[in-house]
């Protein structure tokens, strides 16, 4: 039982790297290069780990002690949205609105983090980011309470443990939910339509721009803090929407399965990330707010189909 | 007995003052003359409050109400002599006023008073008649007190509109005494005598005859369409006249009103006067609402919101019941309130010499005390909590929200105009920059006491009310 | 007395008070009231010699000196001393005020007034001329412009309310008329030294020129 | 001891302890400091006084007493303390308490300006009067209470009178709470037409005798009239312009717990009083509360004026609760009680935790400009190095107020999501779509609300300081530092421990008549843990709270030490391109705020001015200093109070011709009147 526990804190930390290599492994594919290894963010921040650092004179304990919160929030994250297994391990704090206002924590610090230091790329940027998340949080809300309402109940495990619900009569709610939640998770995470991660241009960058001013360590639990997001989204998007495979009981066997499956559908799901970002040019910013406000009304029409069914 | 004494010190007070020559004796006799008619209508009210009516001869008659009036009458009186011997000492020493002036001002002043009070204890309506045509003429000098062209515009207006409201008033009076023969109490009749023998008098007659009355004597209470000489002539005056006239006066014409309400309410059922009364209450509040918005002097500013106070009141007695004792009530608060705040508009106008609210500015800096008593005041006058004002308005709504619901909520949000308009001009006068001409000196003690004393009486009645006061306010309503 | 003279009398009445509207110089307009206050003093006469109690003779010669010899003679020492001869102008012209007046009469005898004007059944004609008389008087007031004809005006109305009150039998006990003739004398002094003031002050008597009480 | 606290006595002594101490603060006038300390220690120990009297009070029983007074058998002076009036006063008494704490240090700045003994005085009297209004228990009594306690707030919202827009500030908000006041009289003035009486017991016992219309018109009416002092949307003009210019800790006391004395109200006449609650109603105050808290931080994003912004978010909580007590309305005219008891558990856990959080940040604001001299946000900047405890409590405070976890904020808009969410899953269609917006909006306006709060708290203490002051700004006094602890460490407690006072909420909610059909108990909260009823869902705050510390630590400990030990870390310049790093490049709060402003441009219709300086007039090419100056229009002052304004002044010149100066049109008057008056009377 404590494995499990041990097991649910260090997958997120651990497999989010390898998303990410994965994403940056098919981009490459498609614009027929051969790419870095899918392991080369682990060695990147592991050389981030090692390098000295350089903190900016107007910086303040805002500046210094914000990647180390961003990071913990991330864990604790990871730790309350069901991975492998289904039945809830600590039982009362696994639940939907803990899990998104734990992320509006991690944005804000960021963006102060961003601000801190004064410079004017930090500035726009965080209040780019601030704008995009405030935006996306009515579809984010929406679309996870969609399930919810289909289910009965916000706990995320019981979610997860419910019995699969494309085959029954919900399909249509679900599949636009995911629609609305999927946009709002390439917003989030700062994914293709919304920010171009791998670019340092001032006119495009977002959540390069607040992490511009950190060197050494900081640096890499950054980037390794942005890794978590991205996973842990992908691991949402994965368990609640289309739970097959979820370990019901605690027996080794069901975990394994559970974990395989998780695997298998991390893989399609980046692969599905990978195949927008290449396929879709970033949009500029101020078509963002239409695309946000578009997932906020597919989760709102998904919301009102639930009811109509079950009346 | 104590009436008798009342009128012939007042009077003999006036003759002194034009025997004598030296000022500060004149000043002394109207002062002492003064607390002693103050002193002599506590008597009476304490007579009357256990004894019941009190009728010393055949043509003097005080009833509850009557002797409510004389207490106040004689309280603001006082005031008013007490506030008008520094102010008068102030305009001649700014060479405003000659001696002489002075000299008929405190003849006028005690023959107004003995008429005002000639007027509320008079058993005869004819006789009230004429101590009010009295108190008329011998305001009418007062008001061209400064013999300026604007002070005679406004004293001419006085004059005549007035003469025409009392003639149509005695036209009213006379239609009462229609099934009165004569041979009786040797042609003397009083208001009992009216009262008693009204049942045989033709209804439609007695609808008439009220009607002339309340115009009449409207025109003195200042009621809506008949007010508009009110505003000119309480802003000219000099300010303890102004507030004698209206804090007082307005009520006494109220009374005789009343009176004649009361026997037409023998005549025909209540409704008639009730609705007339309403009607002209809730007309003047409409037009001394709004006319408040926006207005250039602070005195005419409190002339309309007397008129307003007066509608409200005439509202109150209109609605009956309950709201005949908040009623009451309004008259005592509003009749000492309003004095007060005419003597600190005295004030501000000795000070900055207009009345003009546009060249008061920064009062709180120049005069603060004054200004102080002057928000103070406006909350009062206003109707504001700790205020008695705000509690009777309310009982007043809330007895005539059964009878008329749509006028009261219209007269509610008019008050609420009332108070915006009020106090913009308020704020405008006491906050902002003090001009650089206005030299601050030291205030005279004398000129802020009598305010002072005023306001303070208003917040103990507004919470514990003297056992005799009470008696008198229930045994008046009863009757109204 | 029958009633024909008394009728006389109030016809004099009316027709003054008309004449006052017409008058061109207040010099006629004052010698109107005088001839108006002598018929209520014969009028008043007339109700003595009914009842001959001795009082109301002396509230006979008091009125007859009050309003007949000293108010004119105030009046005319006014004109003289300031030279006022010609009033100011009216607000309508002639035409237009005759015909008021007639409406004010026509209204009179309407039903409304029914009640007032038959106390005393028998005299309905007389009390709804003394109405209209008072009617016209008040209008006299707001049709004309000159402090003098105003003041008059106001003197006539209480000459027809007097009127009204010996024809509809309400005259009061002489003490307190001679109380009200008393009242009008000190009134009769106080709007002379007014409209003395007013000329000193407004160099005419054109109460017209004195608008800037406004709001 | 705890009888004597909560009998009547307990309760009169805590309003004489108040009365001393106005009357104190003028007897010392003279001396400023004498008259500071005096009015400061006698609210810190009437405060005390009355948050032991509220629990005492909360726990034993609801007690009411009455003196009657002679002028009027209606008027009565009573008191009637139940447990809602018992947690208000809690409130109140609580946030007084630290406001004076943090007063001593106040109100020396205003030592020899302004006389302190006329602050003490009317501070005093407004917390008494605040006192009185939420145990009021006659209509006319309440009402005096009302206009005291504004009143007392309008001389301290003028306080500072040298300056001419506090005295037009101080103008706006006494009329729009008197025109609220004449709403409220002639609602109260209706309902005494159909139960005969002012006491709120009676009318409660014959709420059945007034017909459907007129209750509907009442509820309008208090509505208005209530919403008014809360600051609801429409009537919101006066709170941005009045709270900034009152006096600090005056202006955390009036938009922490004043505004909260109309949703008191609200609650006592709405789900106390008029019973039998038609649904359209709740509905009505739904939308009210999603409009308010949506347009409230939008309208938050555009200030750069701090105490203006933080107004405006009291604006945007106000509407938060009253989504929370919407959806209880709504809940019990459908009868669904348990949901009722959740939603307005929701309402009054948000009112006590914008109550803390709100007036943390009012006073952290506050002890900022004390320092700058100045509220222009773009004035400040880098003022975390100059005042570090004071950017750590707004800090925490902006934390708490963008609903974080750890914080209070989240709990309570956690009840409110949950109630909301439930009310989605109600049957009727209308009902869903209203209840998808709100939830809609409160998301949205999370988001907004943390926008704004990055933005202040960013503007203000982040980066480097952009205008001279802020050189000179020391850290504020002991007793400022100390009153804002308090209150920051309140935040932490009350989010820790919500699970504990999610009991209270409930046992608060069955006191009142709304749910006193229902006798079964239901509990929204078992142990630490808050759970939504029907295994909606759950969250215990102490759990969370020792994942995050828990969590946190091993990740310092872990990337610290055990990952590299020789690492060295070294100051240098931020990195701008190469070119030397002004104050001026860093982002303002207009800066900040524009992309969201042009995102919203509909609603804020945003205009932009350029005032450019060349160096000589005739050639334009080469600009010396260009100011931007980003200002949104105030759609209500221009569409809804002006033209009211003209019409009002239109109609008094109109009826100023009746005194048109002419006597002969006077007299006319009078003519008329008798002529007319007697044709009618026949």
């Amino acid at each position: 039982m404590v494995l499990i526990l041990i097991l649910q804190f260090i997958l997120t930390p651990v497999i989010s790297p390898l998303c990410i290599g994965i994403v940056k492994k098919i981009k490459a594919k498609f614009q027929n290069r051969e790419g870095a290894s899918i392991f080369q963010p682990y060695r990147d921040i592991w050389k981030l780990m090692h390098k000295d650092e350089v903190i900016s004179s107007d910086a303040s304990w805002v500046f210094r002690c914000a990647p180390f919160i961003i990071f913990a929030t991330t864990i604790i994250v990871g730790v309350n949205i069901p991975l492998f297994a289904s039945f809830s391990l600590n039982g009362s704090t696994g639940d939907l609105l803990v899990v998104v206002y734990t992320l509006a924590l991690g944005t804000f610090f960021l963006a102060l983090a961003g601000m801190d230091t004064g410079s004017a790329f930090g500035g726009f940027g965080s209040s780019r980011e601030v704008t995009v998340s405030a935006l996306a949080e009515g579809g984010f809300i929406l679309s996870l309470f969609t399930i919810s309402l289909i289910i009965g109940t916000t706990n995320l495990f019981s979610i997860s443990n419910a019995e699969v619900l494309l085959v029954s009569e919900f399909f249509l709610p679900t599949v636009i939910s995911f629609a609305g939640f999927f946009i709002v998770s390439l917003a989030e995470t700062g994914r293709y339509p919304f920010d171009n991660p791998a670019t340092h241009l001032e006119l495009t960058m977002i959540h390069e721009a607040m992490i511009l001013e950190y060197s050494g360590k900081r640096l890499a639990l950054m980037e390794w803090a942005a890794a978590n997001k991205f996973f842990i989204f992908i691991a949402m998007g994965a368990n609640l929407f289309f739970p097959f495979g979820i370990a019901q009981s605690a027996d080794i066997v069901a975990i394994l399965f559970g974990l395989t499956a998780l695997f298998l559908k991390t893989f399609i799901l980046c692969a599905m990330v990978g195949i927008v970002e290449s396929s879709m040019a970033k949009s500029r910013f101020f078509r963002l707010p239409d695309l946000l406000i578009t997932s906020f009304i597919l989760s709102a029409v998904a919301i009102g189909l639930v009811q109509i069914q079950s009346l | 007995m104590e009436l008798i004494i009342i009128i012939s010190s007042l009077s003999l007070a006036a003759l002194i003052a034009v025997l004598v020559k030296h000022r500060g004796v004149i000043e002394f006799v109207s002062i002492v003359a003064m607390v002693i008619v103050f002193v002599e209508s506590i008597v009476v009210a304490n007579r009357v409050a256990n004894s019941g009516d009190y009728a010393p001869f055949t043509f003097l008659f005080i009833d509850a109400l009557g002797s409510l009036l004389i207490l106040i009458i004689a309280c603001v009186g006082l005031a008013a002599v007490v506030y008008s011997v520094p102010y008068l000492r102030r305009e001649t020493a700014a060479h405003i006023i000659g001696f002489t002036r002075v000299k008929q001002y405190y003849i006028l002043l005690n023959l107004f008073s003995v008429a005002m009070f000639l007027a509320i204890s008079s058993s005869s309506p004819i006789l009230a008649w004429i101590s009010i045509e009295a108190t008329t003429l011998s305001t009418a000098f007062l008001i061209s007190f400064y013999n300026k062209p604007s002070a005679m515009e406004a004293a001419w207006k006085y004059l005549i509109i007035n003469s025409i409201g009392l003639l149509l008033g005695f036209l009213g009076t006379l239609l009462y005494f229609t099934s009165i023969d004569p041979s009786i109490g040797n042609g003397f009749v009083s208001w009992k005598t009216l009262g008693e023998n009204a049942l045989h008098r033709d209804p439609l007659l007695a609808k008439i005859a009220f009607i002339f009355v309340l115009i009449g004597y409207g025109t003195k209470v200042g009621l809506a369409p008949m007010h508009t000489w009110l505003p000119d002539a309480h802003s000219k005056a000099p300010s303890p006249v102004s507030a004698l006239l209206s804090g007082v006066l307005l009520n006494v014409a109220l009374v005789i009103v009343l009176r004649f309400k009361l026997i037409t309410d023998t005549v025909i059922d209540q409704t008639f006067t009730e609705t007339l009364l309403i009607s002209f209450g809730v007309v003047s509040i409409l037009i001394s609402a709004l006319i408040i918005l926006d207005q250039k002097s602070y005195k005419r500013l409190l002339a309309y919101s007397s008129i307003e106070n007066m509608g409200i009141i005439a509202l109150g007695f209109g609605f009956g019941g309950l709201a005949v004792i908040a009623a009451i009530f309004h008259v005592i608060f509003h009749s000492l309130v309003k004095p007060a705040l005419f003597f600190l508009s005295g004030n501000l106008l000795l000070t900055y010499h207009s009345a003009k609210i546009a060249n008061v500015k920064g009062a709180l800096k120049v005069v603060p005390m004054t200004s102080i008593l002057f928000i103070v005041g406006f909350f009062a006058i206003t109707g504001a909590p700790p205020f008695g004002i705000f509690l009777t308005k309310l009982l007043i709504f809330s007895a005539g929200i059964r009878i008329q619901p749509l006028v009261v909520i219209a007269v509610v949000f008019c008050t609420a105009l009332v108070f915006i308009g009020f106090f913009k001009h308020a704020t405008a006068m006491v906050f902002g920059e003090k001009p650089p001409e206005i030299k601050q000196e030291k205030e005279n003690i004398w000129l802020i006491l009598p305010s002072l004393v005023l306001l303070i009486i208003v917040l103990i009645l507004s919470f514990y009310q003297p056992p005799f006061l009470l008696t008198l306010i229930n045994t008046a309503a009863l009757r109204y | 007395m029958n009633i024909t003279f008394l009728q006389f009398l109030l016809g004099v009445l009316f027709l003054s008070i008309i004449y006052l509207h017409l008058a061109r110089k207040n010099f006629e307009a004052v010698v109107a009231y005088a001839v108006q206050s002598s018929a209520i003093t014969v009028l008043l006469f007339a109700s003595f010699l009914e009842t001959n109690s001795i009082y109301l003779l002396f509230v006979v010669l008091v009125t007859l000196v009050v309003k007949a010899i000293f108010g004119p003679v105030f009046f005319f020492r006014l004109i003289q001393k300031h030279k006022l001869t010609y009033s100011v102008s009216t607000y309508l012209n002639m035409p237009l005020a005759l015909i008021i007046i007639a409406v004010f009469t026509a209204i009179s005898r309407f039903q409304q007034f029914s009640p007032l004007t038959n106390i005393i059944p028998a005299n309905h004609a007389l009390l709804s001329l003394a109405l209209a008389a008072i009617f016209t008087s008040l209008f006299l007031i707001i049709n004309r412009k000159d402090a003098i004809s105003q003041a008059i005006g106001v003197l006539s109305m209480e000459n027809s309310i007097v009127a009204f009150a010996i024809f509809a039998g309400l005259e009061q006990s002489p003490m307190l008329q001679l109380g009200i003739v008393f009242d009008i004398f000190i009134w009769l002094i106080i709007a002379t030294v007014f409209i003395s003031m007013i000329y000193r002050h407004f160099g005419s008597l054109d109460t017209s020129t004195m608008k800037h009480l406004k709001d | 001891m705890t009888n004597v606290i909560t009998s009547e006595f307990g309760f009169l002594f805590l309003l004489f302890l108040y009365g001393i101490g106005a009357i104190g603060s003028l007897i010392f006038r003279k001396n400023d400091v004498l008259a500071n300390r005096w009015q400061s220690f006698s609210a810190i120990i009437g405060s005390l006084w009355g948050i032991f009297f509220a629990m005492g009070a909360f726990v034993v029983r609801d007690m009411s007493f009455a003196f009657s007074s002679s002028i009027s058998p209606l008027l009565s002076f009573s008191f009637h303390i139940d447990q809602l009036s018992a947690f208000f006063i809690f409130v109140i008494s609580l946030i007084t308490l630290f406001c004076s704490v943090y007063g001593i240090g106040y109100i020396k700045h205003y030592y020899n300006k302004y006389s302190i003994g006329a602050l003490g005085f009317f501070y005093h009297l407004f917390i008494a009067g605040m006192l009185m209004v939420v145990t009021a228990s006659n209509g006319l009594f309440f009402l005096i209470a009302w206009e005291l306690m504004s009143i007392a707030s309008y001389f301290l919202v003028v306080y500072d009178r040298n300056d001419a827009n506090n005295v037009k500030a101080g103008f706006l908000y006494l009329v729009m709470t008197h025109v609220g006041t004449a709403f409220i009289v002639v609602a109260f003035l209706l309902i005494y037409t159909y139960t005969g009486s002012f006491d709120f017991t009676s009318i409660q016992s014959q709420a059945a005798l007034i017909p459907a219309v007129i209750k509907d018109v009442i509820f309008l009416l208090a509505l208005v009239g209530f919403g008014t002092k809360a600051g609801i949307i429409p009537f919101h003009i006066w709170l941005p312009a009045a709270h900034p210019a009152a006096p600090s800790h005056v202006s955390a006391l009036m938009s922490g717990v004043m505004i909260k004395t109309g949703i008191y109200m609200m609650i006592r006449i709405f789900l106390d009083m008029l019973q039998p609650v038609p649904l359209w109603w709740g509905i009505m105050v739904l939308i009210v509360g999603s409009v308010s808290a949506l347009l409230g931080v939008l309208y938050a994003l555009t200030e750069h004026d701090i105490k203006k912004l933080l107004a405006y978010h009291s604006i945007e909580n106000i509407g938060i609760i009253l989504l929370g007590l919407g959806s209880a309305l709504v809940f019990t005219s459908l009868g669904n009680t348990p949901l009722a008891l959740l939603g307005l558990g929701a309402g009054l856990f948000h009112t006590l935790n914008h109550a803390t959080f709100k007036s943390l940040l009012f006073l952290s604001a506050g002890s900022v400009i004390n320092q700058t001299h100045t509220r222009n946000m773009e004035k400040f900047g880098g003022l975390i190095k100059f005042m570090p405890q004071t950017a750590l409590f707004f800090f925490v405070g902006s934390m708490a107020i963008s609903a974080l976890p750890p914080f209070n904020g989240f709990f309570s808009e956690w009840l409110t999501f949950q109630t909301l969410l439930q009310g989605i899953a109600s049957a009727d269609i209308f009902l869903k779509s209203i209840f998808i917006l709100a939830t809609g909006a409160l998301a949205a306006t999370g988001g907004l609300a943390l926008a704004c709060f990055v933005k202040a708290f960013g503007a203000t203490f982040l980066a480097r300081p952009r205008s001279p002051e802020v050189f000179h700004a020391q850290e504020s006094s002991l007793s400022q530092s100390v009153g804002m602890g308090g209150l920051a460490i309140l935040c932490l407690v009350c989010g820790v421990f919500s699970g504990y006072l999610g009991s209270l909420f409930v046992n608060i909610g069955t006191k009142l008549s709304a749910f006193q059909a229902m006798p079964q108990i239901l509990t929204i909260s078992s142990g630490s843990t808050l759970i939504a009823p029907h295994g909606f869902g759950s969250v215990s705050a102490p759990v969370l709270f020792a994942l995050f510390v828990l969590v946190v630590f091993t990740v310092i400990i872990l990337i610290k030490f055990a990952v590299n030990k020789n690492q060295k870390t070294e100051i240098g310049a931020t990195w701008d391109c190469g070119t030397n790093l002004t104050p001026r490049m860093e982002i303002t709060s207009t800066g900040f705020a524009r992309s969201i402003i042009l995102i919203f441009a509909g609603i804020l219709r945003p205009s932009v001015q350029h005032e450019i300086e060349y160096h000589d007039s005739a050639m334009r090419y080469f600009p010396k200093s260009r100011i931007v100056n980003l200002s949104t229009q105030d759609i209500y002052q221009s569409y809804l109070y002006q033209p009211l304004n003209s019409l009002i002044t239109g109609l008094s010149v109109r009826f100023k011709v009746i005194q048109s100066g002419s006597m002969n049109v006077y007299v006319s008057y009078i003519l008329i009147v008798v002529v007319v008056t007697i044709f009618l009377s026949q």
